[in-house]
């Protein structure tokens, strides 16, 4: 059953420095709240997995808690680049950072594919694309039925899984709503979970075919309001697209950034 | 007499009306979904658009800034998990039309959005693929939108992101369940399809006021021009309507802290 | 764009003698007013593809339409055997029926694949079990990763999905709630599709995550109120469970079985 | 003094006390529901059944008739669709018991439900398999309940529908990511259990009132005993009287034309 901790907790006890870590939520419920958390006990060496390594992995990157990033699109959607995330990659700042990139259809494959406890994901991909070149965790395999020469990734299996939804019962059952991403599949292909909500209700109010994780395939649960800011939370607060554009000044610069952090992660503690 | 619109005007709306109500199209961010969405509310009110973050069959009333914007969901027919959207609804065959950007894209349609320079010591590193890689080969065809300029239209791009036609033109050929890739190219200055034999980008029509050498200055290629060139319709007063109020929608909702 | 047709123009114009056929539905949805309908219009050799062959299948194969099944568990659930089956199987009566018999599990992802366009499923699968030496589509691969040997099978790709769903609205977006079983894979998975629902509305009355097949992702609806009965509808009508297990004294019986047949479907027309 | 009961109560009453709160199980229709249900309602209230129908984590007032019954989704956490039970609940290690029921069992605990005789002429045809095979494999562990007798545990099953042990005892030697297989399998005569180190089913403990003759003469092989051979508590007043108001509830719900 899942333990209700708080986020300091769950964090110090569930994720340790080398961990390969999985922070979902596509531009939905992006666990923002998690991921400061984990700035401020300076986790390291972290290997971190997201298909859209937004906001909440360049300020990671540029606190030095990794050490490569498994990607798929990593941008500012609609705003521009993650200068932490270049910075890393392409001088070495705060450290080196190793990546290796996939393709959404990929990633989301890999992820299907752990929480189905396979060891790898089937799909008609990477046809004609540069991609394989450049990752040599692509390989291809025929289909004992038609021949067809078809993609096959390594699935995704990873230590920690942290996600961020609506609301949880006090029995540790969860529920995601709306943009639902990868989430369930992450936390079902991780050998361990944080989940923050929203917050803990008597009742879930979930609707028959509802996205709900039972308590006993989540490890920690964290209430941590407004956890996903500035990304959103359906039927909870709306994107801050200002900020978004806001962080392309703050993250340009290792000065501003680091002000910015100070100011906004380390001297914030979580409850 | 003439109504007066910018490039960027002329191409959302060369985009737009390469839409029909009929059409199943996976959307990508950016110019892509601005014409899409023009599309919708103007000629093409059935156009089916769908969004890679699970949103299926979606009406949004403002832009998105990002692929998973509240609005995306809330305006959808239903909201499936990512895995499902690329397993089912792309990969299984229902996308008629994958309608993408580019950082880059060279003469055989082939799109780089992963990195310019070399991939281990890029000059500058870009998002990377994201969707196209699959959407270009598994959506029935591919539109693009992008910008006409020498950085952007290169003989060969640095990285190939997302097959167009291959380095040489034959990428598709003898592949089994592959699209037929991209059969409409939309910039500001002009319409580009490929050659029919050889798969190369060939100026079909130059949007009005525009001229051979605009096209050529802003071309990294010899650029070649159809036999039958024609001159792209202008605008309506409705679409530059439409396309305009949409734009100030968008942008008064997404300058505020939320 | 679904075409709205009587159920009777809809099993007339989209299935033909000697197609394959799956008509699904776990328990619940069960499209029995099709299976109805198709045996009113004496369509021939059909290959029947269900996890599940229950009553519908029984009293198809009873009246000789099919030539083939693939399944997976062919009982009257919770009751006994399916008469009619057996005696197609080890008699030959109407006809001789082929069989070739799945796990659920290779069932459910062979589903999967055919919905996500794949011409294999892999599964962790048939470990020790002897029926991949009773069915020959079952191969095993080994994973390019860990070496791991897992079962392979064809994914499904029917000419014709036939499902009953709760309702459609007027453009025919489609609502399946409750046991939603493998419905929608199969709809996704076949190259037409024929769905009958309880009423036709205004507004679907979905949730945000609810389980829709949208209007262009099925080739046509017939509205057949009661149409899963004797299975069930959730929200329209339970199980009659009583004729479940009336079934078994009908099926027993060749004549009485086409006593049956006579009184409650030839002599009943579909709307 | 002692309660009455018959010998299938004190098999459903044993079968049920195998589970335990912490158990995540994935529930067999007829007699493993209603062990399973009758844990749930005496010692184990927070046991998690799961059906493969999708219905995760269902509290049925009255046991289904089939495996998807209207009951079990309208008392779920929730419910998923068949595929992602399949890939998700079972296959990704969520389930640490699968309860099953069969037609055969041989001395291997190998499980047969496919038919009797020949596959090809077959003297009776059983269902078939439908989720035990991966169930048997994919659970941490099994559980097997089923009436004793010559025609049910045989030698050598007609068919291995569903692992157990293999023909040898040796199927699960080596097998990456596997379960434990079968550890216990209760009947209306005893409660067996496998070797250690052979994989044969022993009797490890006798119902009351039943003797070792009766075990023998229901068996088609030469049952081995174990050396430490224990009494199986009886059912208590309360296990009894929640086990015949379940079964009281199920008929009549079962009964009539809906």
């Amino acid at each position: 059953m899942a333990e209700f901790l708080s986020l300091k907790e769950a964090v110090s006890r569930y994720i340790s420095n080398g961990d390969t870590v999985c922070m979902e939520g596509f531009t939905h419920l992006i666990p923002f709240a998690a991921g400061h958390e984990i700035i401020r006990q300076e986790k390291r060496d972290l290997t971190l997995i997201r298909m859209t390594p937004d906001l909440v992995y360049d300020q990671m990157i540029g606190a030095g808690c990794a050490r490569k990033l498994i990607f798929s699109w990593g941008g500012n959607p609609g705003v521009g680049s993650l200068h932490r995330l270049r910075d890393a990659v392409e001088k070495g700042w705060p450290n080196k950072l190793e990546i290796l990139e996939h393709s959404h259809a990929a990633m989301a494959c890999a992820y299907e594919a752990g929480a189905a406890g396979l060891p790898l994901a089937v799909l008609r991909g990477y046809v004609g694309s540069d991609l394989p070149k450049v990752n040599d965790q692509i390989k291809f395999i025929e289909c004992p039925f038609t021949g067809e020469r078809l993609a096959a990734v390594p699935s995704v299996r990873p230590d920690v899984a942290v996600i961020h939804a609506q609301r949880a019962d006090r029995k540790g059952n969860v529920l995601i709503e709306g943009i639902i991403g990868i989430q369930k599949e992450v936390v079902l292909a991780a050998k361990r979970s944080i989940v923050t909500v929203e917050e803990v209700v008597d009742d879930l109010g979930a609707s028959v075919n509802a996205c709900v994780l039972p308590s006993w395939a989540v490890t920690a649960i964290a209430e941590a309001p407004k956890g996903a800011s500035p990304s959103y939370a359906l039927g909870y607060y709306d994107r801050d697209n200002v900020f978004y554009k806001e962080w392309d000044g703050i993250a340009r610069d290792r000065d501003t950034f680091q002000n910015w952090l100070k100011d906004n992660v380390f001297e914030k503690g979580a409850a | 007499m003439s109504l007066e619109f910018t490039a960027s005007e002329m191409m959302s709306v060369t985009a737009a009306r390469a839409l029909t109500s009929d059409m199943t199209c996976f959307v990508g961010i950016g110019l892509p979904s601005e014409a899409a969405n023009l599309a919708r509310l103007t000629h093409a009110p059935d156009v089916t658009l769908i969004y890679e973050s699970g949103t299926l069959q979606t009406k949004p009333d403002v832009l998105p800034l990002s692929i998973g914007d509240g609005e995306l969901c809330e305006s959808a027919l239903t909201t499936v998990g990512v895995p499902e959207m690329f397993r089912y609804w792309l990969q299984g065959g229902h996308i008629s039309v994958g309608f993408l950007g580019t950082a880059q894209i060279d003469r055989y349609a082939n799109l780089n959005t992963t990195l310019i320079g070399d991939y281990r010591e890029p000059k500058v590193r870009l998002p990377g693929g994201g969707g196209a890689p699959e959407i270009a080969t598994n959506a029935k065809e591919v539109f693009i939108t992008v910008k006409h300029s020498r950085r952007t239209f290169v003989k060969d791009v640095d990285f190939v992101t997302t097959v167009g036609f291959g380095r040489d033109g034959k990428a598709r050929d003898n592949v089994p369940n592959i699209g037929r890739g991209p059969t409409v190219v939309i910039t500001d200055l002009c319409i580009l399809k490929p050659d029919p034999d050889t798969k190369e980008l060939v100026v079909t029509s130059l949007h009005p006021n525009v001229t051979r050498e605009d096209v050529i200055d802003a071309t990294g290629w010899e650029i070649r021009f159809a036999d039958q060139l024609d001159t792209t319709q202008e605008p309506s007063a409705k679409e530059l309507d439409i396309l305009r109020d949409l734009k100030a929608r968008t942008n008064a909702h997404h300058s505020g802290h939320q």
